[in-house]
């Protein structure tokens, strides 16, 4: 497939997911374009948790600051906020699976017009028997409030990852409740996928075009504002 | 009760080969890496492993992979997240070349099953990994209009954790993210040897402060402090 | 986050007429009575509390029974140890006439319960109380031999907890035995109320030290530290 | 029934417990009888547990040394001895029912030749549907390595403690390894209750008479040594 139109750059995809996330949250960022979003989200009364153990983190660690027993879910060295805290993965997690976490944003392969959402297991990896990086990814998607995937509209080969089913094995089913990318902000409903906001120069056709699920256009469709 | 050995070598010198061994530590961040280290000089071989990973930050863990010391891995993030990088992993080549066995399972589930191992928890329901590949062979029941999964207790025969101090006692208080998974792991071995950089005498901890208590202690032995850059 | 109110009575202001309420201590250890003290005065009726005990150390709980503020009591003991003591309290009195219903469940199965309603575990099997009478009505199941009862998730709409110090952010810090229920009890409730003896700055608690995540706490305010004698 | 010799005081009970205890040893103390071990421990290598979330407790607190914040699980204001350290109650039942503690001393109001024991219910108290204080006795019971019963003999009003089958509601089934009372050391074996230690005075028909089990007497009897 290919496209015709630009969409946004990851940074600014991760600002539209900075604006959807409101202020006195929790807020888990998963790795990728999600982990952007804390570029966008400093000053504002938002707390991070990172499934390592730690709730409030800070801005990436540079120079100096870099404390090795100190890093995010993604192993990049961080710093903490004042308010910050520590705890053991066994606590994060049950803090994760026992619905404390307002906000999981997570990158995906594959959301489905269900919600579904195939995100840890890529089969051109080549293994067999289900093992692959499965880490928090399947706790934070049935655990947090609320799941929203900030990712690329496309594969890297162009294939759309909006699909009707999804075909790579799942991380969780029915759990997405809005899919950010780089053309659209798209609402995941019980009537399906409802296209809200597109980038700027592209249309709700474009979208449609790039996407194997049917969308809704929004009688209210409005260009993704940043 | 002093529990201190002198060295690393002299704290693992009696593993068996085919001992269960969970690992401490989130990618480098608090990993007992002088402890793996001592493992791989050890040589006990036919071993499993439980760690969260196989690939990065476990060079120490490769080591193991090509003296071919491992049978099985336990984890929940064993691979190298990059097909590049994960296709010159010893460890990938010898799970595709059926040489190691993995068993894969979400984080909270991994580390649940080696609490419930540790606290005599037999089995518990967690929503985690229904309606995926994780629930295959995984009795399934619905409790309050909600499908859950069954999943049973891990132990194993030794753990190797870090801290950044702990007493002659076992008592061991860790640093900021190099927490991560050394207390359950510590709960859930019949043997745990502690790695401390910085040994106490007992009364010199805050013991509102002690993360893992020195009753899950059986070993400690004082090391230098790993020097390592976080990355991927 | 400024999650601290002016008092406890704010603190308890809109908990309504049938609402759950777990509360931390172990007898008088750790037990936010200026909490107990303000519901008292608030008034709410037709309540269910899940706390260790109703008897010793629990005048201020006496006073909720004799407000007639209790349906139900989740404990693990309930009861004054003495029954010349116990027949003169409030609480046994009601039990006895009828007029508060009782669940008593082992304390390792009481705060497992807690603990499973906050973290998403829907149900554990514990070898607790196999062969007594705390196995009636429940499921039974055999695992390595050995027999278990599956107990369920136990959650909560409010949670009064104790701490020595607090953050306004909800951090909290317990100490020594005065954590005890605290932390569990924080976890499985929808609004955890603290009561801080000493309200910190964001920054001022050692964030290796934090007993109770500031996620879990919904409400902070803080108290003068409680006088008691420590006795049954 | 009428007992026509006297056994050993609490205090000796306690200290026959206490040389059983061995060195290198996690061993929680129950209330009564047990507590007293408590007196004839220190000193020695033993740690003690208690359940309310404490490794390490010292000698009973007095005076000054009473801090409203460190008691015990009966309640009593404790001391902290070095290398102590403070956990939630939940990681302190964890353990115990993990299988950490060597040995739990626990009283008991019935004790079965099977090794039941009937320790947190009294009838007389006369409440139904199994209310009661349980608090961390089960936990105790199925969870220790190994469990002693430290209790007097006989009740206050002269009923023999140790019986065929518990007539009171049990703790736990088949947990008890030993038995030890103002006239007795009872070890519990598969082929029933051996006699292996009375008190000075005291004679195994005297023992016999007070006890409902059918003991065994061990060729090797002697007196209590304390």
């Amino acid at each position: 497939m290919v496209r015709k139109f630009e969409g946004l750059p990851r940074e600014l995809i991760a600002l539209r997911v900075a604006r959807e996330l409101e202020d006195g949250t929790y807020v888990n960022l998963g790795i990728g374009i999600p982990t952007l979003v804390s570029n966008w989200i400093e000053g504002r009364d938002i707390i991070l948790q990172a499934e390592i153990g730690m709730l409030n983190t800070g801005p990436l660690a540079e120079g100096d600051n870099i404390d090795q027993d100190l890093i995010n879910a993604g192993c990049q060295p961080v710093t903490e906020l004042p308010g910050a805290c520590y705890f053991s993965d066994f606590e994060s997690i049950s803090m994760i699976r026992g619905g404390f976490i307002d906000v999981a944003v997570l990158g995906s392969l594959q959301v489905s017009e269900k919600g579904d959402m195939a995100g840890w297991f890529n089969p051109e990896r080549g293994f067999t028997g289900g093992v692959g990086n499965i880490g928090g990814s399947m706790d934070l998607a049935v655990g947090a409030k609320k799941v929203i995937i900030a990712m690329t509209h496309l594969t890297d080969k162009g294939d759309p990852k909006i699909v009707k089913e999804c075909t790579y094995p799942l991380t969780a089913k029915g759990v997405v409740k809005l899919i950010m990318t780089d053309l659209a902000v798209i609402e995941v409903t019980p009537q399906g996928l409802l296209l809200k906001e597109v980038a700027p120069g592209v249309s709700a056709e474009d979208v449609q075009s790039v996407t194997y699920a049917k969308l809704i256009i929004s009688p209210n469709l409005i260009e993704i504002g940043l | 009760m002093n529990k201190v050995f002198p060295g690393v070598d002299e704290a693992v010198a009696d593993i068996p080969d085919g001992s269960s061994i969970a690992i401490g530590g989130f990618f480098t961040c608090g990993t007992p890496v002088p402890l793996i280290q001592a493992l791989a000089r050890q040589g006990a071989k036919n071993l499993t492993l439980i760690c969260q990973q196989m690939g990065p930050g476990s060079e120490d863990i490769n080591q193991l992979v090509l003296n071919k010391q491992i049978r099985k891995a336990i984890c929940n993030y064993p691979f190298y997240r990059s097909a590049t990088q994960g296709s010159k992993s010893p460890f990938e080549k010898a799970v595709r070349a059926g040489e190691i066995e993995v068993e894969v399972y979400p984080m909270g589930t991994f580390i649940e099953k080696l609490r419930a191992g540790g606290s005599g928890i037999a089995a518990f329901y967690t929503p985690t990994g229904t309606g995926t590949i994780v629930e295959k062979g995984k009795e399934k029941r619905v409790f309050n209009g909600r499908e859950y999964l069954m999943e049973t207790a891990l132990k194993c025969d030794y753990a190797f954790v870090y801290a950044y101090q702990g007493d002659s006692m076992g008592n061991l208080t860790c640093r900021k993210t190099a927490r991560n998974y050394n207390p359950e792991m510590a709960k859930a071995a019949k043997v745990t040897i502690a790695a401390v950089e910085n040994l106490l005498k007992p009364g010199e901890l805050n013991p509102d402060m002690v993360h893992i208590p020195g009753i899950y202690v059986q070993r400690v032995v004082k090391v230098a402090r790993p020097q390592y850059v976080p990355s991927l």
